[in-house]
């Protein structure tokens, strides 16, 4: 694979989100390395998948733990091109929420279904 | 076969840095080409060249470092992540750079894996 | 003694482990992820309900509107961090981790 | 594609969960503290009968011996960092952390 | 409290194992903290509780993983005056282990009864 | 009351450290004396100057080195941790101190508490 042909490439990969905001920074360094691939024109998608549901959940205020809160750009991916937002509907269910209680319009998949797109993709990275 | 290699932990509060070593070796020694191991979330903690284990312990910033003088392999530490964790070029390991996620993007393009350890 | 538990119940096993060993009275704290915990209506809310018949359970406040918590299970006390400073002025602490 | 877990399954939910998602087919590698999924007779040894049917199932020796687990659930392989590199070899990589 | 008077003060200190040995460092840097610990003569017990049992497990070998292996060294805490070892039964049958397996004799008791322990402690420090 | 803080992770990475610092904020508040922070495993890399996160972000070292200046709080990193993961004299914040365990069991002795914050 020569270097002068990156640029063409277009991979698919899908980022996991697992884990529970804020309690520990892998969701939040997991969107800027999400927003930097957007910016590469690659074919994304995010996962959320049990405690990672809580990254989308409305009402989020961080203010008092003085830690910069991110739900808004989660909000706001379509205006980076990552329109493939993917929910695991046990993890949501598991969780007592359901879509409105979501900052974004996601896709909201049984695991089987998610397990599927997994095996199409070129990468997978879990944050 | 080329391989990139993504590290989220530091060195020995996880074995995830462990791990991620003795793969490289083992695809090495099978012939693979281990492209660059890009340094992560605590990940970056590997890169500090003031690393002092005691001395009947492996020294893991070494085997970084061995990885790249020896094998060619890109040693990367993402610059945000590594700002937040007080790791600039001051403490950089030899042969290691800092660098940025556009970096780790171009790694997952060019190269048939990119294989994350972690915790 | 004084029980703090700062793990989402989902991922990890602390909250299940250290309900096993807390002593009738002893106060339960949640912090960080482990508030998790005390939203209510989910699947730990009778777990929750349990211990509050024997000892008094708090959760921290700040971290609860971090997560965007705004029902949590009848009898658990939201407290801020002067509100922890006075648990800790009362009682020994058993950090779960 | 190799699906690698490396948390043990007492402290955490990522076998459990991974479970779900898993194609038939896939394989499993079981590294690190996920190791202890394959000792043999334990708690996880029914669930892991059930992946054997559609999954090979591996684990990393030097885990296991770091680990004292000599007997494990019959049907899983061990293997070394060779066969790990094997396995990536012949598919792409899900890491679940 | 002066200073003069800490080498007097004897403290009941109880240290808890609850993670896996080798795959975090906790396991061993806590060994680390209970010596130094036992050597100011201080009260100390350890329980061993959930993934923490498995310190104790018989037959561990970590020559290819190349991590400094302790289990010895748990094996032998008596020698440095720290002889309070319980473990939790339940934790131990979990995971299909019985006193047999472990490298040391320990106290196995119920969870309720290392729960009194627990609060018969000046400090409990969880690894 | 005199407290002692035992803090077991690195920052941002995770919550810990800054719910230690929130606790110790709200403690001198309540006319509490905060006799020292001590950073164990992964915690020692709390203790580097060299961390220098996003302008709009909280700085970490910074609020340990103000407890140490404005209130008296000892900072201290454990030696043996400290050397494995790369923090020596050479990165330490001002008014932070490299120790040992020794240290921190006077702590743990000479005050009515010992608060640990870890993951």
């Amino acid at each position: 694979m020569e270097e002068f042909e990156d640029d063409e490439i277009v991979k698919k990969i899908m980022h996991v989100m697992r884990e529970a905001p804020h309690g520990t920074i892998y969701t939040y360094e997991g969107l800027e390395m999400i927003l930097i691939m957007a910016a590469y024109d690659q074919d994304i998608s995010v996962a959320f998948i049990d405690d990672g549901v809580y990254a989308l959940k409305k009402g989020q205020n961080t203010e008092d733990i003085e830690i910069k809160g991110f739900a808004k750009t989660f909000g706001a991916l379509d205006g980076y091109d990552v329109e493939k937002l993917y929910v695991d509907q046990i993890s949501l269910e598991e969780r007592g929420l359901n879509e409105d209680d979501l900052v974004v319009d996601v896709e909201v998949l049984s695991s089987a279904e998610i397990g599927k797109l997994m095996a199409e993709q070129d990468l997978v990275v879990h944050h | 076969m080329n391989i990139g290699i993504l590290l989220k932990e530091g060195p020995y509060n996880h074995q995830a840095a462990d791990t991620a070593y003795k793969f490289a070796e083992a695809a090495i020694k099978k012939g693979h080409t281990i492209d660059a191991v890009f340094f992560y979330n605590d990940g970056v903690i590997n890169a500090t060249k003031l690393m002092d284990p005691p001395q009947d312990d492996r020294h893991i910033a070494d085997r970084w470092k061995n990885l790249c003088q020896k094998h060619g392999v890109q040693i990367l530490a993402c610059v945000a992540a590594a700002k937040r964790r007080g790791i600039n070029d001051d403490v950089l390991i030899d042969c290691g750079t800092i660098t940025g996620l556009g970096n780790l993007t171009d790694i997952a393009i060019r190269n048939d894996r990119l294989i994350t350890f972690g915790d | 003694m004084l029980n703090t538990i700062n793990k989402s119940p989902f991922a990890n096993n602390s909250f299940e482990t250290s309900s096993r060993f807390f002593q009738p009275g002893d106060p339960i704290l949640f912090i960080e992820d482990g508030v998790y915990a005390v939203q209510a209506n989910n699947k730990f809310s009778n777990a929750l309900r349990d211990i509050l018949k024997n000892n008094p359970v708090y959760a921290l406040g700040p971290d609860l509107n971090a997560r965007g918590i705004s029902e949590i299970t009848a009898g658990v006390k939201s407290i801020g961090y002067e509100g922890f400073v006075e648990l800790v002025e009362d009682h020994q602490v058993n950090s779960w981790l």
